[in-house]
């Protein structure tokens, strides 16, 4: 609502800019005090007042589909990204690609210039050449004029090719989604004969059985899912219950490592489950001939379904084939799962798929292809030939935000804008549509993908502000369009805007064959850091460790043990799978939790043109893809043969955990325990306190504390982006990393919990414990680490010489060392670019070399709300403080507050019986606690491997 | 054997032994000396401008509120200075030919920013908010000295640490009640400790967080 | 601890001209230890070591300007072994440091007659070692341009150092000590500065000796005063030494990181460095016995001495490993257990083997009197000492930060190409400093010399 | 200024006898000069009282007090600090600066003590004119005696010095 006018009345760039330069000089003032300006503008922007931060709501999209955001916004620059309470795919939390949006942006290797044939040229040229060949294309119907996206959910975007269908009867638009789930779409046409889409409510849910699903990874629902289940296992004193979440997976996964019972199958037994569930529930389908453990497994869900009418929920997952997606599907009717099945969004037609396109390209059949926004050259299915097929066209486009590897194959090339750039609109998952608005004035001469498809149409060149109005012109209904229009802004949902639910009734699909034992197979995953390889060129992410593996700037292939002991390949190891005579060479990783037989990869990996991060990381899974087959859409997610063999060689992706078993004494560091157990635990307060030579001072008031509950905790990493980017951690680089350093302030220990504990993976966000009495501080030499009189443990860096005393002394680990300027002159890559300096947030110093750093429990954002509240003679209300992980957890595993405030959420959590300290015998008092992990297994059973 | 050294050498050797021991204590003295020394705090010096904009006029003479054009100053960390547009309002009608305001116009006509020397600086590491300070009865001549007075703006305070703190630890000397925050005429009335300390109270200021190292470092 | 010599040495009756020849009159005891510096030129022996040692000195100098320019990064710290090379250095070479001083001023108060023909180049080394070892701490900070923060001095900040840090006490404690141990030396060395003075063939030697001599003229009441001089910084020596490589225990100690957080430690730490200290004085000794000819004066009585000191110093410190083993055991707690089981069986288990053979075993063999009466032997010995402290300095660092309390932040370190010049360079940095010195500076104090031979001639 | 007689000896054996001698026979020796401390020989000389130890001590015990006040006054007074929550007057560990330049502080007081005592620097000092003076630093052993006023005294001082070995006599200024 407010940003509307500010781009209209021009934030322009070079304001932007202009703040930039006193941004530079600031950095620059050293010892010797070299002269900085101050730069005021000529003509003061409306409502901007210099130094006060704004929000707008947006929308920032993922495959296709859109997540409501609120974006901070500093003097025209876009610095953090936070989820919007409103929107149903956000619900005011995050995942990381939306953390991470903020870095993309300022990304120096975005794609700057319209390029044709690799040389620098400009968009009226290519208008020019554009309208030349369509105008001749139109002479003759535009035949062979093809679109090639990726998937599309954005009502303007599908009204666009709408129009350009209208308008050229022979155009066709095809759709390239490296990550989908085409058995899914394809076994709800089995189940209800047409390919619904289907949601399922967590939040009303008590028994969920994922078989290879992994509704809690990285995708388009995650933050929606995880929210929904989070509500279902928040233990406490006052509501000892928790949902019962069964995960039958091939390798290890999110869903996974939060079940309670976990058993790790190939995907063709995984199948043979479903089967035999649906078998259970009265359904005509063979004999899939279970073996002990499964049929044990088996027994337990089905008695548990039983009693959980409407209550219960069976998800499938990618790797299945269509006709097990439509079991699923007969099952939740069975059962009244609460799942929401609606239409997916379109307009009309379905669009063509990639290997249409291919087929077309080879018979001479499509002369021009305009891609926009997508890498078929890296993500197609080598079998598929896109590459060659596509050299067959006449005139090729490609836009997008990098010069690609699509783009290296494409004629023209047009850099397209950066969603916090331009104007459009997204649907979420559930159908839900939200406006996405610029935060700021395109960055370069790029252009948006709306206004591409606008002199495609041959109307006339029109912004795409006007292009997005003009599809929502119609909503308004009775109100005043404006109106309307501010209140879709302000409110960053489009409010009715989700598809009605329809509820059909589902039929088993007639199967007499279980699908062949094949192993062992491959099986692949999207990466949870990079996800598609998308997001290769951000640093964040890539520098992400991976919520499983701890590994970053890479991707291995996951073995079992017992694969592992069989081909006698240890750790490193790089071994080369085949499939279908392609073949890729990774390193192994050996996985405990990996299923017998079957070999996981993520995708993403291998890039090749994604800029001077993400050149060269990994390997590109995506070679090993089979091209589409019948029921299982047009991406493969599980192959079989696959042959392994040794290559000799050995490489290790740096990783940032190396040991994942507790070992000593468990209960000082990671709690876990059943859920009848928790209601046998003594509360915190009957605990003796540990004596102490130091006379006790709690410190002022207000005493900050956070509690972070590690049953919620589903390792999704998002605090862990947040809180890179509130606080301008620097990236360090792979090389660093496998020396053994980072910057992340705060990260997710991951722990192998074991069998007994049902496999299940405990996640422990380890912040700053913020000590009351602080191994770190007595240890500094000058004052750099101290307390405040609120309790935190604060780190002043401008004081630190960096002796990393306090590091070395700090229990917990949990400090971070400059050892080179990461962020101040020796930064990796291209991190040190200009533009680079522009996602700084300006209410945290940005670090020099040789100083040591850690959590502040955002201490800029308590000294905002401080000063807030003083400034009107109050005080901070519970609440009013939000720390940046706490904000993006899509769970609301973390909270923070005020410890001296009885009604405080964290001083309620303190006092849950399950609540305890990390190393608590070190009587350091630390400020951040934890409650344990509440887990709830059946009664009776107990899986077996 | 004949003396090696002549009779004076012994007074050159004491002096040079007692040289030894006061040499650390000289370069001690001297360094603080020059650390404090205006050419380092930048304390008093007049740094040239774009435009040779007088506050002793428009403060002293015209009796602008500080407001007028530091508009940030209740509500953001940084007072901010004028938009050109705001010169503007006044120099579209008077002085309209003046040459020492031709950059002035050259900038509105262009839509090029003025470029200022900052005066009050302080370093990265230093998180100040003017609104605070405002809001809390720190009047701007206080740290600012009297603008009304200088014809070309010049640093009045050291801002060295030690001069914050000597405020941070005990601000009553320097409260002031809220109407006299933007008077250049205020000066501390004879019972000002007195004062002081009621509008500690009424302003809620808690001195005990004040020379916290988070209250101005992050 | 008493250190007793040989039965045949301990009385006074029986020891008569027992440690130096007959032929050792004042007269010879001054042209040995002086001509080879004041009439004869360096042999060729000392252009060569000299230009070895020129050349470590320099590789030292471009280590310290590499770090300084581009960062600590260079070095193999990482986010949780956050302590390196520079800091077991530190400990080495200040254990090396404390021995010179030591020994001087606690075989000077026990009456050791023997201490004479060492003490000199033992303080000279001192001097050299602690000045190298005071680099480190400066060089491991991550911005060394502040390192004077850790001073007390009238700031704009208004701020003071952090009292309670073991980093300040180290600051103090190098400082005093260095201080200190310059004027214990040079007090020391004035008589013989007037020797060479009035020895020294050419004017310039003359005036240079002269003024550092300040006019000494060894006359009786000068004498009185130096000696009780001497005697009480000798006194106040011991605590001193004491202290300071106590308070390098401390920066461990005083923490709570298992394995670190022991009451061992600062004895432990103290005989550690007489240890390593008494070797390589044994190997300086050999080396100037060799250089400068100086068998009269380094007999190998002086070497069994320093042998039996050597021998039991390596049976404290097996007891002192072995205490904290039990403790590590008896403290019942997980952390500290499994510190002690990962310095045997972890990513270090070898070289803590290697450390227990140099330290523990090695030293074993001086129980034959033959042995430790043979300077090869010796030496190796010796050696050996030196890579075994070497080893444990940086054991107790790596172990504790590569393991510490969560299983989550284990590590490994990785010596990177800095790290390895950082550790062998100042050798020669060190090596450069000492070739000069004992070229210019009576490296036996000869009035010591003379005075026992006095002695001996007197009983 | 005072005319001293100087006399040379071979050994230190000689000169303590030589100073013997001239003590029971009643002659005033003022001062000797050894290559080495020759203990013996004090006995025969006099020996103001020295007071380098009470020097040391004082400056020790001083500035030990100073740095253990300097300490309190920086932590507990002029910026109390929150350090781990350990009491802002934390004597314990406050005690260790004290004692290292305490004793810094004794060694250095002591040194000065030591030049002052000795009368040093002392660069020009007129029985550096002394021909063959400079092997008191070396291997002789002199004895500097107050000169009897009368020739007699003289005679049986020199007689005296010669039966006890002196190698050769003079006359100096000291």
């Amino acid at each position: 609502m407010k940003q509307e006018e500010t781009i209209d009345k021009g934030v322009s760039r070079r304001a932007a800019l202009k703040l930039l330069g006193a941004q530079i000089g600031l950095a620059a003032a050293g010892c010797s005090k070299p002269s900085e300006e101050i730069v005021p503008y000529v003509r003061m922007p409306e409502r901007l007042v210099p130094g006060m931060p704004l929000r707008f709501a947006t929308t920032l999209p993922l495959s296709g589909f859109g997540r409501g955001v609120m974006c901070t916004s500093v003097e025209g620059r876009p610095i953090k990204i936070e989820g919007n309470p409103l929107h149903p795919a956000s619900l005011g939390a995050t995942d990381v690609f939306a953390e991470a949006a903020v870095l993309s942006l300022y990304d120096p290797d975005r794609s700057q210039v319209v390029r044709h044939a690799g040389e620098i040229s400009t968009w009226e040229a290519f208008a020019a050449e554009l309208s030349a060949v369509i105008g001749n294309s139109a002479t003759r119907g535009v035949d062979g004029l093809r679109l090639l996206t990726g998937p599309i959910t954005s009502p303007t975007l599908l009204r666009q090719i709408g129009s350009l269908r209208n308008r050229y009867p022979k155009f066709v638009w095809h759709v390239h989604d490296p990550l989908e789930n085409g058995a899914a779409r394809d076994g709800a046409v089995l189940a209800f004969e047409r390919p619904l889409l289907s949601v399922p409510q967590f939040r009303a849910s008590d028994i969920i059985v994922s078989f290879d699903a992994d509704p809690l990874g990285p995708g388009v629902s995650q933050i929606a899912n995880a929210r929904g289940l989070s509500a279902r296992r928040r233990v406490r004193k006052s509501s000892p219950t928790s949902a019962r979440l069964y995960v039958i997976e091939a390798s290890p996964s999110l869903t996974g490592a939060n079940a309670d019972h976990r058993l790790a199958l190939p995907p063709d037994r995984i199948a043979a489950l479903v089967v035999g569930l649906g078998r259970q529930l009265g359904a005509d389908l063979p004999d899939p001939h279970l073996a002990e453990a499964e049929a044990t497994l088996l027994e337990a869900i089905h008695r548990d379904l039983a009693p959980h009418a409407g209550r219960g929920i069976v998800l499938v997952g990618p790797t299945q084939p269509a006709e097990i997606h439509a079991i699923a599907h007969w099952i939740n009717g069975q059962i009244r799962a609460p799942v929401d099945l609606f239409e997916p969004p379109g307009n009309g037609v379905p669009p063509g798929t990639l290997s249409d396109l291919v087929r077309d390209l080879e018979a001479g059949k499509a002369e021009s292809v305009v891609i926009i926004d997508c890498n078929p050259a890296h993500e197609a299915p080598p079998a598929l030939g896109f590459a060659s097929a596509l050299r067959r066209s006449k005139f090729r486009v490609h836009v997008g935000s990098y010069a690609d590897e699509t783009a290296a194959i494409c004629d023209w090339h047009i850099p397209q804008s950066h969603a916090l750039e331009s104007w459009s609109d997204l649907r979420a998952f559930d159908g839900t549509a939200s406006l996405v608005q610029p935060l700021i004035a395109p960055l370069y001469a790029t252009h948006s993908s709306h206004e591409l498809l606008a002199i495609l149409d041959q109307r006339g060149e029109k912004s795409d502000y006007e292009i997005v109005r003009d599809s929502w012109r119609g909503n308004a209904g009775s109100q005043d369009f404006e109106a309307w229009w501010r209140r879709a802004l302000h409110d960053g949902v489009i409010a009715g805007s989700a598809p009605a639910k329809v509820t059909p009734s589902p039929k088993v699909p007639s199967i007499t064959t279980l699908p062949a034992s094949t192993r062992p197979s491959l099986v692949l995953r999207p990466d949870p850091s990079i996800f598609d390889g998308a997001f290769a060129n951000n640093a964040w992410l890539q520098e992400l460790p991976k919520p499983l593996t701890k590994e970053v700037w890479g991707n291995t292939v996951a073995l079992s043990t017992a694969d592992a002991e069989r081909l006698g390949v240890a750790e490193g190891e790089v071994l080369r799978l085949t499939v279908d005579g392609q073949f890729i060479e990774v390193p192994a990783r050996i996985d405990s939790r990996q299923a017998s037989g079957v070999f996981s990869t993520t995708l993403g990996y291998g890039r090749k043109a994604a800029g001077r991060i993400g050149d060269g990381l990994g390997v590109n899974a995506y070679a090993l893809r089979s091209a589409p087959r019948a029921r299982r859409g047009e991406a493969n997610w599980a192959m079989a043969p696959l042959t392994v063999s040794k290559t000799g060689e050995r490489r290790f992706v740096p990783s940032t955990q190396h040991q994942f078993t507790l070992d000593g004494e468990p209960q000082e560091v990671f709690r876990s325990y059943t859920l009848p157990e928790f209601l046998g635990l003594r509360s915190p307060s009957d605990e003796p306190r540990l004596e102490s030579f130091f006379p006790v001072s709690e410190g002022g008031e207000p005493r900050w504390g956070m509690v972070i509950d590690t049953s919620l905790c589903i390792g999704c990493n998002a605090c862990v982006v947040a809180c890179q980017v509130e606080n301008n951690s620097p990236v360090v680089g792979p090389e660093e990393i496998a020396l053994g350093r980072g910057m992340h302030w705060l990260r997710v220990d991951s722990y192998e919990l074991g069998r007994d504990s049902g496999d299940r993976i405990g996640f422990q966000p380890v912040p700053c414990m913020h000590c009351e009495a602080a191994p770190c501080e007595p240890v500094c030499p000058v004052e750099a680490s101290v307390h405040d009189s609120e309790g935190l443990n604060v780190q002043v860096y401008n004081r630190c010489i960096g002796t990393r005393f306090c590091q070395a002394n700090c229990p917990y680990k949990v400090r971070r060392f400059n050892y080179f300027g990461y962020a101040d002159g020796q930064e990796y890559a291209g991190l040190g670019g200009e533009v680079m300096r522009l996602h700084n947030n300006p209410d945290v110093t940005v670090r020099a070399r040789g100083v040591m750093e850690k959590c502040t429990f955002c201490v800029q954002r308590i000294s905002r709300a401080r000063r807030n509240a003083e400034k009107v003679h109050r005080g901070i209300a519970d609440g009013e403080v939000v720390t940046a992980c706490q904000a993006s957890c899509p769970t609301s595993a973390i909270s923070f507050g005020d410890l001296s405030e009885p009604q405080a959420a964290v001083s309620a959590l303190r006092k849950e019986p399950h609540h305890y300290e990390l190393l608590g015998h070190l009587n350091t008092k630390p400020r951040t606690t934890y409650l344990a992990q509440i887990r709830n297994p059946g009664e009776t059973t107990k899986a077996k491997p | 054997m004949a003396q090696l050294f002549r009779p004076g050498a012994d007074s050159i050797a004491r002096c040079v032994l007692i040289a030894i021991a006061v040499a650390p204590l000289v370069y001690l003295a001297v360094t603080y000396a020059v650390v404090l020394s205006p050419e380092v705090t930048g304390q008093n010096i007049t740094i040239t401008q774009p435009v040779p904009f007088s506050h002793e006029h428009h403060v002293g003479g015209l009796g602008l509120d500080c407001r007028f054009c530091h508009t940030g100053v209740e509500s953001s960390a940084v007072a901010g200075l004028p938009a050109t547009e705001t010169c503007m309002t006044c120099h579209s009608q008077i002085w309209t030919q003046a040459e020492m305001l031709a950059p002035v116009r050259a900038s509105f006509e262009h839509g090029v920013p003025l470029r200022w020397e900052r005066i009050d600086r302080l370093p990265d590491y230093v998180y100040f908010d003017h609104s605070i300070h405002v809001a809390k009865g720190v009047g701007c001549t206080t740290c600012h000295g009297a603008v009304n007075e200088m014809p070309l703006m010049r640093q009045s305070a050291p801002l060295t640490m030690a001069w914050c703190l000597d405020c941070h630890r005990d601000p009553a000397p320097s409260l002031r009640p809220n109407e006299a925050i933007f008077s250049t005429s205020w000066t501390p009335p004879a019972d000002q400790r007195d004062r002081g300390k009621t509008l500690l109270s009424e302003n809620g200021i808690d001195v005990a967080h004040l020379a916290d190292c988070s209250v101005c470092h992050r | 601890m008493s250190l007793t010599l040989p039965a045949r040495n301990a009385s006074g009756s029986s020891r008569a001209h027992s440690l130096l020849p007959a032929t050792m009159t004042d007269q010879a005891i001054t042209g040995a230890i002086a001509d080879p510096l004041l009439r004869r030129g360096a042999g060729r022996g000392w252009w060569i070591a000299f230009a070895f040692a020129l050349l470590g000195a320099f590789a030292m100098v471009a280590t310290m300007a590499l770090v300084f320019m581009r960062g600590i990064g260079v070095l193999g710290n990482n986010k949780n072994v956050v302590w390196g090379v520079p800091i077991a250095n530190y400990v080495w070479w200040i254990g090396i440091g404390n021995a010179g001083t030591l020994i001087s001023a606690l075989l000077l108060l026990t009456r050791q007659d023997w201490r004479a023909s060492i003490n000199r180049f033992a303080e000279t080394m001192t001097l050299f070692a602690v000045a190298i070892a005071g680099l480190f701490p400066i060089l491991h900070l991550g911005r060394p341009q502040y390192f004077y923060w850790l001073f007390p001095y009238p700031n704009s900040m208004t701020l003071w150092p952090q009292w309670r840090s073991a980093l300040v006490w180290d600051f103090w404690a190098i400082l005093s000590y260095l201080l200190f141990s310059i004027v214990f030396w040079y007090a020391g060395m004035l008589p013989d500065l007037a020797t060479f003075r009035d020895r020294a063939e050419s004017r310039r030697a003359q005036l240079v000796y002269g003024a550092l001599a300040l006019g000494w003229r060894g006359s009786a009441s000068q004498w009185r005063a130096h000696r009780m001089f001497y005697t009480t910084m000798a006194a106040l020596a011991v605590p001193l030494v004491c202290s300071v490589h106590s308070i390098v225990g401390l920066d461990f100690a005083a923490s709570l990181m298992p394995g670190w957080q022991e009451t061992i430690f600062p004895p432990y730490f103290v005989v550690g460095a007489m240890f390593s200290g008494f070797a390589m004085v044994v190997i300086l000794a050999a080396a100037l016995r060799q250089g400068f000819r100086y068998e009269a004066l380094l007999t190998p009585r002086h070497f069994e001495a320093m042998a039996i000191i050597i021998l039991a110093s390596s049976l404290i410190m097996t007891l002192s490993y072995a205490t904290e083993w039990f403790n590590g055991w008896y403290s019942g707690k997980s952390a500290e257990r499994g510190e002690v089981a990962f310095s045997f069986t972890g990513t270090y288990a070898l070289l803590f083997y290697a450390q227990l053979l140099c330290n523990c075993l090695l030293p074993q063999i001086l129980w034959w009197p033959t042995l430790r009466r043979r300077l090869i032997p010796l030496v190796l010995v010796s050696f050996g000492v030196l890579v075994g402290m070497w080893l444990e300095r940086i054991l107790i660092i790596w172990n504790t930060l590569s393991r510490g309390y969560l299983a989550s932040a284990r590590q490994t370190f990785h010596m990177t190409g800095a790290d390895w010049s950082l550790l062998l360079s100042p050798l020669g940095l060190f090596a450069f400093l000492f070739l000069i010195s004992v070229r210019v500076l009576p490296s036996i104090s000869m009035h010591e010399v003379k005075e026992l031979r006095h002695e001996e001639a007197q009983s | 200024m005072t005319r001293v007689v100087i006399a040379e000896f071979g050994t230190a054996h000689d000169q303590i006898e030589a100073l013997r001698r001239l003590d029971a026979e009643g002659f005033e020796a003022l001062d000797a000069m050894s290559p080495y401390r020759v203990a013996e020989v004090e006995s025969y000389l006099p020996r103001p009282r020295l007071t380098i130890r009470p020097h040391m001590a004082l400056a020790g015990f001083g500035i030990a007090a100073f740095a253990y006040g300097l300490q309190w006054f920086s932590a507990a007074i002029a910026y109390p600090i929150n350090s781990g929550a350990r009491p802002l007057n934390s004597w314990p560990v406050f005690l260790l600066v004290p004692f290292e330049v305490g004793i810094l502080a004794a060694a250095i007081a002591g040194f000065v003590a030591l030049l002052v005592s000795c009368g040093l620097p002392r660069l020009h000092h007129p029985l550096f004119a002394y021909p063959g003076i400079e092997r008191a630093s070396q291997d002789r052993f002199f004895v500097l005696i107050i000169p009897p006023s009368d020739a007699g005294s003289r005679l049986a001082l020199e007689r005296l010095l010669f039966g006890a070995a002196a190698l050769s006599l003079g006359e100096a200024q000291t």
